[in-house]
């Protein structure tokens, strides 16, 4: 029942579930280090300097700190929710990644053999994501509720109002997509987005800006950072859904929070900015789909290398660009008032979004 | 004091009526108007050099003085218009422009009257821009307890004036003219003084200053507490101050008591012994010979199993006269209501019929005598007193009051001393031989009044007697018989003052109290004060620590011991317990080897003290005891002034005061016993004494409360038998030697002070300069003094007037004990001098 | 091994179904109700449905239990209110109604011939196919359905402003 | 403006507006200015690795005993500044040693400031009638018990790390140093740098 092919295939998909896994884990180190470094340079300081140079060891630090601490649960709180709300948070974080595309199919040189650069290229991949990420609200909402305190419970309900009120343009923006690239499928997004940027989605004028902001506009809401950052806005409510928890426990929404950034940004660019398409016609060898065919001698595997390679730092080169924005907008704008946060929510990006669908809907036709 | 004139004047606009002959400064004062003064001092004669206290008075020109100024009727003086305001900030200025402005460096920064006084009046900035006179570039030291820095010096002339006017020595002294004037002493030479420090107390700036405080602390660092002088029954009211727990100096103030600015080298100086190492900190128990360390609990524990199990009768207390009234009065309700005995005492020098007839002849039971106010007779007679050795401070109140009212100062003693320059006459007798001349004197005036005087009670003893007769005994001329009572028959009014030789040699008191009650039948106005030298002896016999009376001089149930009674007893070994307070009897009872004996069969011996004393060393269990610095009471002095004292520190380690730990005792044997509150047990003595009666004394007090009559007489005592001592021909033996206290020293007390020690550290002895001539000794010579039993060296001192045969040790020195060489029974012990050669 | 996963997660769908009803702490039981529909979207997954896998576990899961939440969590239901649905003494009602819908589910599933269920031969249905179906086949039932949710939504909007006044 | 209301900013609907607010100008405006200070020089003081801030000469920072130009101590005891100090920090015990100063031989035997007390507010200095008490340029307290806390004279005599010829008021390198006795930053006063508020 078992063939060798079956098991080499299970073989690499656990190799690649276990490098998305690690880059995942790993991942939130230097995003730490860097949006301390960014506060700090944004706002003329130095950011962390004096654990290693540069204070690179800083999140190491952190980390060492974090798993030393106490894991405090509180006495009345509702100790098994209490316990399981983090990882609800982390684990739909990390399984949207099954469906995300980082690369085309590339060639193990010498070998012949053709591996895709992700896990899985399912037909509903962008309906999955959606589904998915919606579920990272019960560990939000049941880690307010077990902490058995009013912050926490507050901020859990804001958190999960702001993600359901924003889920709904999302939705919108991501169909906008589908209908821009006619499939469900990330790969085949990425795909109808080749041949320069001119075919990026985004530049598909005049819709494509308008799909983008409202999807970034909804991405910054889902993922709880600034200006939306309400459900741990320090001001009311001390530090929101998370106030009651330590050590590991709070590592591990730090993490969530972290991959969730990474996720959107991952999105967007897949969306709207052709993944890991290069934004100009290349030369051939440097473009993952020419080289694919070039066979035999050094030259060509070193080529064929360099094919599989050189889309993913396309790739990582835009996710980097995102991030950095998010980090950029943290430290640039204020905090949106609960009403103003849904009002933009309903009032303006859900009518954007159902009009822009028609107006998408008569440029498809 | 009748006749006075009253003259009217007005001060700015305001009519004051004074005597004639005040001064401008007094009336205004009086007034209420402030003049601000230097160079005046009260008490003393006035110099007007300052200038400070310039006043106006209208129809004259120019300002005047009015510290010398004495006022005139229908005077108009004003103190503060702008001539005289403008005068004053001048003469700052002027007395500014050579005084060193070392302020930050002198003791005196913080309370100098200059500082005051041109912080109030002065100019803000001086004129002078010139070099100012500067005598000498470092402080020099004129005494061991004086430090001097002429730079500072106003030439006010206090310090001179003090030093001849009231201290009497006139070692102080004006050196150059106008700016360049200084007063130091001869040649800046090494003074030779009372060493009492009154120049520093007086002077208004930081030229003289107190050695053992220089560069200690400033006086807003200290800490205050009035007190005390534990010294002498002189009883000076005394401000102790420390720092950081130290006891750095004790100062008098103006207006805080009797005593004003004066105190002796002993008050001022001798407050170090608080701060020794030395002090008791815990109670000691002698296990096998050796003392441990033991708990209070364990002490008192030991205490009520040898008291409550001992015979009463063969219980003995002793407590010394420095303890407060309260104490005095809880030891002996202790000893006579707990341990149901009768035997106690405060003193073991005298005996206890000697101390109750003097008690009697000299009114003791009596209301208080106030010393101004017994300055103000025609005759002051002063017999049987070292004033100036064991009373300094009576002795320049003596001084300074008889000098300016120019009454009749007599002295009867067997010692010269230095009140006898200010005396109209000094007698000098042999030792033990004043009951003899107080007789003559007596039998002089009963001559002269023979009808008057009959039935005089005691009169029919001298009857027989002539008065040359009576003179040669006393070894006095005639001559100088006959004048005393020739003065004493010319006086309205008689003080005398009578010390403790009427104690030491007993003879005398007979004599006293005959010439006392010839003096009264003649019609005049008498008072007798006796100058004491514990400084809470009369409160001691007050509150009946005497086995012949009780508390207030009521009858005691049961008549017990004194310390000769005491002794003799435990000597025959009828003796189970012994307690005593802070009297180191061994150094102090005129037999020491007797005393020793006698002790060593105490039985349980109980000693409690500041210090590890001779005593207490042969004691059984030693309990830490408080100096007064440390507990609050009251004292009575001499006169009968009441003065309460103040705690400034609190006992030393495990120490308690005395009266705590008596209460302790008290309560461990029998519960209930009065409690260690002083307030409460003064108002217990208020409530049974009728002398206590309603004195309320206060710290503010300056002048203390004067006890009132206790309503007893001590009737009994007046026929006590007494005879001239047989002085005896020895020839081998030929010097009589007596004792007492020296200047510098108290008892041993004093001598663990270490600036007092430094004043005066080895033993001396005090000859005539007849004796010094014949021997070829001077000041400082070393002699051999040798008694019959034994002998020991000596510091020689000369002194001018002595008679040759005498020779005097003070009783203060640990090295050459002067009771060693008495016998009991003895009263003047006869001892042979020879020059002591080192080599 | 298709079998075995469908008995896992069958067995946690009933299970779960159970605990639903039978935990006491409502926002327990969403839990239960969560991971049920899971299972079911999981077993959506075996029938090769992925499609309605991801739309059940996106509207159900990711939507309509959140609201759910927020009502359990905003209401507080207590025993209290709930007895106001069912007073005490119209329980009989309720005892005499659940006899009753079992038989009628009983009969239905009884009724009902399985054959042709179970995952289709033609590997995974497309969503083109879906959506055709649902927009020529299905035409009528799929906007009578938009009507009645349009209605729905249109009554519980007014019933909310009737309250705001 | 009507007290008490607030008053809405007018809305603007002109064409430039509506650009302005299509395009998210204000917000890029405020993007670009982030970005601006992300780009540029930080102002930060790299105290205590390799920098640190010598104040001016008129910072009041832990106490300093002076001595003259001959190297005779100033002091002479004089208790002003203990009397003058507010929160009573300072204790000074007098004694007389020959200093050689002339008639001044008052020196303390004990200096004792405890800067746990202390405020810096200067009176003391003020007090000083020979300037011999200065509160200096040294800032650096902190330690792990209440020693360090505890000043006395010896410490205070020495050679204080910014001699009062240097006037302070800029940068200078340094180094930190973590020894036994805890940690300490060394100045090293000849290595002048620009201070923060000059720098961008």
């Amino acid at each position: 029942m078992l063939d060798s092919a079956l098991i080499l295939e299970l073989a690499i998909m656990f190799i690649k579930v276990f490098v998305v896994g690690s880059v995942l884990f790993a991942l939130p180190i230097p995003l730490t280090w860097l949006e301390r470094k960014v506060a700090g340079h944004i706002q003329v300081r130095l950011g962390p300097f004096r654990v290693g140079p540069h204070g690179v060891l800083q999140p190491l630090a952190d980390m060492i700190k974090m798993l030393l601490k106490e894991d405090i649960v509180p006495e009345k709180a509702d100790k098994w929710l209490f316990r399981l709300a983090p990882i609800m948070t982390l684990v739909p974080t990390f399984t949207v990644f099954v469906a995300i595309p980082f690369g085309d199919k590339v060639r193990i040189p010498f070998t012949g053999r053709e591996v895709a650069l992700y896990i899985s290229d399912m037909n509903v991949a962008v309906l999955y994501i959606l589904a998915i990420s919606g579920l990272g609200i019960y560990g939000i909402i049941f880690g307010g509720w077990a902490s058995n305190s009013k912050y926490a419970l507050l901020g859990g309900l804001r958190s999960a109002a702001q993600m359901i009120s924003y889920e709904v343009a999302m939705s919108f923006a991501v169909i906008g997509v589908v209908m821009l690239s006619n499939s469900l499928s990330l790969v085949e997004i990425v795909k109808s987005q080749s041949g320069g940027f001119l075919h990026w989605n985004f530049f598909y004028l005049p819709v494509g800006p308008l799909w983008f902001i409202i999807f970034i506009i909804a991405g910054f809401a889902e993922t709880n950072r600034i200006p939306f950052d309400m459900p741990e806005d320090e001001g009311s409510l001390g530090a929101g859904y998370h106030v009651e928890y330590s050590g590991m426990r709070f590592a591990y929404y730090m993490l969530a929070e972290y991959v969730a950034m990474v996720t959107v940004s991952v999105l967007a660019v897949i969306f709207f900015f052709g993944g890991w398409n290069p934004p100009f016609n290349l030369p051939f060898h440097l473009t993952g789909e020419t080289a694919m065919f070039v066979n035999g001698g050094w030259n060509a595997e070193f080529l064929n290398l360099l094919a599989a390679v050189i889309p993913l730092f396309w790739f990582a080169g835009k996710v980097a660009v995102f991030i950095y924005s998010f980090m950029w907008i943290r430290f640039t704008l204020p905090r949106y008032r609960y009403d103003q946060l849904m009002r933009i929510g309903w009032r303006v990006l859900i009518p954007l979004s159902m009009v822009n669908i028609l107006v998408t809907g008569f440029m498809r036709i | 004091m009748n006749g006075e004139k009253f003259v009217t004047l007005k001060v700015n606009g305001k009519e004051v009526t004074v005597k004639e002959g005040t001064l401008i400064l007094d009336a205004a004062r009086e007034a209420g108007y402030e003049i601000p003064t230097f160079c005046y001092q009260e008490n003393l004669s006035g110099v007007g050099s300052c200038r400070i206290c310039f006043v106006e008075i209208e129809g004259q020109k120019k300002l005047q003085p009015s510290c010398i100024t004495p006022v005139m009727a229908d005077m108009n003086v004003r103190t503060d218009s702008a001539q005289v305001i403008a005068a004053r900030g001048a003469m700052l200025e002027f007395v500014l422009t050579n005084h060193a402005l070392d302020c930050p460096v002198c003791d005196k920064g913080g309370e100098c009257e200059l500082q005051n006084m041109v912080w109030k009046f002065g100019p803000r900035k001086g004129r002078f821009t010139e070099k100012k006179i500067r005598f000498h570039e470092k402080d020099y030291i004129l005494s061991p307890v004086i430090v001097k820095n002429s730079n500072r010096c106003v030439h006010c002339m206090r310090c001179v004036r003090v030093c001849s006017e009231v201290v009497g020595k006139a070692v102080l002294g004006v050196i150059g003219r106008e700016a360049h004037q200084e007063m130091t002493s001869f040649v800046r030479s090494y003074l030779d003084c009372d060493h009492d420090g009154m120049c520093i107390e007086v002077c208004p700036v930081g030229c003289f200053m107190r050695l053992p405080y220089r560069y200690k602390a400033r006086h807003w660092d200290l800490k205050s507490a009035k007190t005390v002088c534990p010294y002498c029954a002189t009883g000076c009211r005394m401000t102790i101050q420390e720092r950081d727990g130290v006891v750095v100096r004790s100062i008098a103030r103006l207006g805080s008591g009797f005593n004003g600015r004066m105190m002796c080298a002993r008050g001022r100086f001798g407050y170090d012994f608080l701060n020794s190492k030395e002090r008791l900190k815990t109670p000691l128990l002698k296990v096998g010979g050796v003392f441990k360390e033991v708990s209070w609990d364990k002490a008192l524990g030991v205490i009520r199993e040898k008291f409550t199990r001992a015979d009463p009768k063969k219980v003995f207390g002793v407590a010394s006269a420095r303890l407060t009234n309260e104490e005095l009065y809880l030891f002996q309700k202790l000893v006579r209501s707990v341990f149901n005995s009768p035997n106690l005492d405060s003193t073991s020098r005298w005996n206890e019929n000697a101390s109750a007839a003097f008690i009697s002849a000299a009114g003791i039971p009596g209301r208080g005598t106030g010393i101004y106010g017994a300055m103000e007779a025609d005759c002051v007679f002063i017999a049987g007193a070292q004033i100036s050795d064991e009373n300094p401070v009576t002795d320049y109140i003596v001084r300074y009051t008889t000098a300016a009212k120019r009454n009749s100062v007599i002295i009867a003693s067997s010692r010269a001393m230095k009140l006898d320059s200010s005396s109209r006459m000094s007698i000098r007798h042999l030792p033990g031989r004043l009951g003899s001349l107080l007789n003559a004197t007596a039998l002089s005036l009963y001559m002269d009044y023979p009808e008057r005087l009959e039935g005089t009670p005691g009169i029919d003893g001298i009857k027989g007697k002539t008065v040359e007769g009576l003179g040669q005994v006393s070894g006095v001329e005639v001559s100088d018989i006959k004048s005393l009572a020739g003065v004493l028959r010319g006086s309205a009014s008689v003080s005398i003052l009578a010390g403790v030789d009427f104690l030491r040699f007993r003879e005398g008191i007979l004599g006293l109290r005959l010439l006392g009650a010839i003096l009264k039948t003649l019609g005049k106005q008498l008072e007798i004060l006796p100058l004491l030298d514990r400084s809470n002896q009369r409160g001691a016999w007050d509150m009946g620590v005497h086995p012949l009376f009780g508390p207030g001089y009521g009858e005691v149930k049961e008549k017990g011991l004194g310390v000769d009674g005491m002794l003799e007893r435990a000597n025959e070994g009828a003796s189970d317990a012994f307690y005593i307070i802070g009297e180191d009897i061994l150094s102090m009872y005129p037999d020491r080897a007797f005393a020793a004996r006698a002790l060593s069969r105490a039985g349980f011996l109980v000693y409690q003290d500041m210090f590890m004393t001779e005593t207490a060393q042969i004691s059984d269990l030693v309990l830490p005891g408080a100096s007064f610095a440390e507990k609050a009471g009251t004292f009575t002095n001499q006169e009968g002034r009441v003065q309460a004292a103040e705690p400034l520190l609190s006992p030393k380690g495990e120490a308690k005061t005395d009266l705590e730990i008596i209460s302790a005792i008290g309560s461990s044997i029998a519960p209930g016993f009065t409690g260690a509150d002083p307030q409460r047990v003064f108002e217990e003595i208020r409530g049974g004494l009728k002398t206590y009666e309603g004195i309320f004394p206060g710290l503010n007090d300056s002048n203390g409360v004067m006890v009132k009559g206790s309503g007893n007489t001590l009737k009994e005592f007046e026929e006590v038998k007494e005879a001239v001592s047989d002085l005896g021909k020895n020839t081998s033996y030929p010097y009589y030697l007596i004792t007492g206290n020296h200047l510098f020293h108290s008892g041993r007390l004093s001598r663990r002070s270490e600036i007092l020690r430094g004043l005066l550290m080895e033993p001396v002895i005090e000859i005539s300069s007849i004796l010094a001539d014949e021997l070829g000794v001077e000041d400082g010579s070393r002699v051999m003094v040798n008694g019959r039993e034994s002998g020991a060296v000596f510091s020689v001192r000369v002194k001018k007037g002595t008679p040759k045969e005498v020779v005097f040790i003070p009783e203060n020195f640990e090295k050459a004990p002067a009771n060693r060489f008495f016998k009991r029974g003895e009263t003047v012990a006869r001892v042979n001098i020879t020059v002591h050669s080192s080599f | 091994m298709e079998r075995l996963f469908f008995l896992i997660f069958a067995s946690v769908a009933v299970v779960s179904a159970l605990c639903v009803v039978l935990f006491r702490n409502p926002v327990r039981s969403a839990l239960a109700l969560m991971l049920c529909l899971l299972q079911v979207a999981c077993v959506f997954v075996l029938l090769r449905s992925p499609f309605l896998a991801v739309v059940q576990v996106f509207v159900y899961v990711g939507a309509v239990m959140v609201l759910f939440l927020f009502v359990v969590m905003i209401l507080d239901i207590r025993q209290a209110e709930l007895e106001a649905f069912f007073p005490p003494r119209n329980r009989w009602l309720m005892y005499a109604i659940i006899p009753v819908i079992t038989f009628e589910f009983l009969l239905v599933i009884l009724g009902t011939s399985f054959e042709g269920f179970g995952p289709g031969a033609g590997g995974e249905t497309k969503v083109e196919v879906i959506g055709r179906a649902l927009f020529t086949e299905y035409l009528l039932p799929f906007e009578v359905v938009s009507v009645l949710l349009l209605v729905a939504m249109v009554g519980a909007i007014v019933m909310a402003k009737k309250r705001w006044d | 403006m009507s007290a008490g209301k607030y008053m809405e900013k007018k809305r603007e609907c002109g064409i430039r507006d509506i650009f302005r607010r299509t395009f998210f100008i204000d917000f890029i405006k405020g993007l670009m200015v982030t970005l601006r200070y992300n780009l540029s020089k930080s102002v930060t003081v790299r105290y205590p690795d390799t920098e640190k801030w010598v104040p001016f000469p008129r910072y009041r920072g832990v106490h300093t005993l002076n001595r003259d130009e001959k190297g005779r101590e100033l002091c002479v005891a004089c208790e002003l500044c203990a009397r003058a100090c507010p929160t009573k920090c300072i204790t000074v015990v007098p004694m007389e040693d020959d200093t050689g100063r002339g008639i001044a031989d008052r020196v303390a035997k004990v200096w004792k400031v405890d800067l746990v007390r202390c405020l810096f507010c200067g009176y003391c200095e003020d007090a000083c009638p020979t300037f011999a008490l200065r509160l200096g340029k040294d800032y650096e307290r902190a330690c792990t018990d209440v020693s360090c806390a505890l000043l006395d004279r010896e410490e205070l005599l020495g050679p204080a790390e910014v001699p009062w010829s240097f006037d302070g008021g800029v940068v200078v390198g340094a180094r930190f140093e973590r020894g036994k006795g805890g940690i300490k930053v060394a100045a090293d006063l000849s290595d002048e740098k620009s201070p923060w508020f000059e720098r961008q």
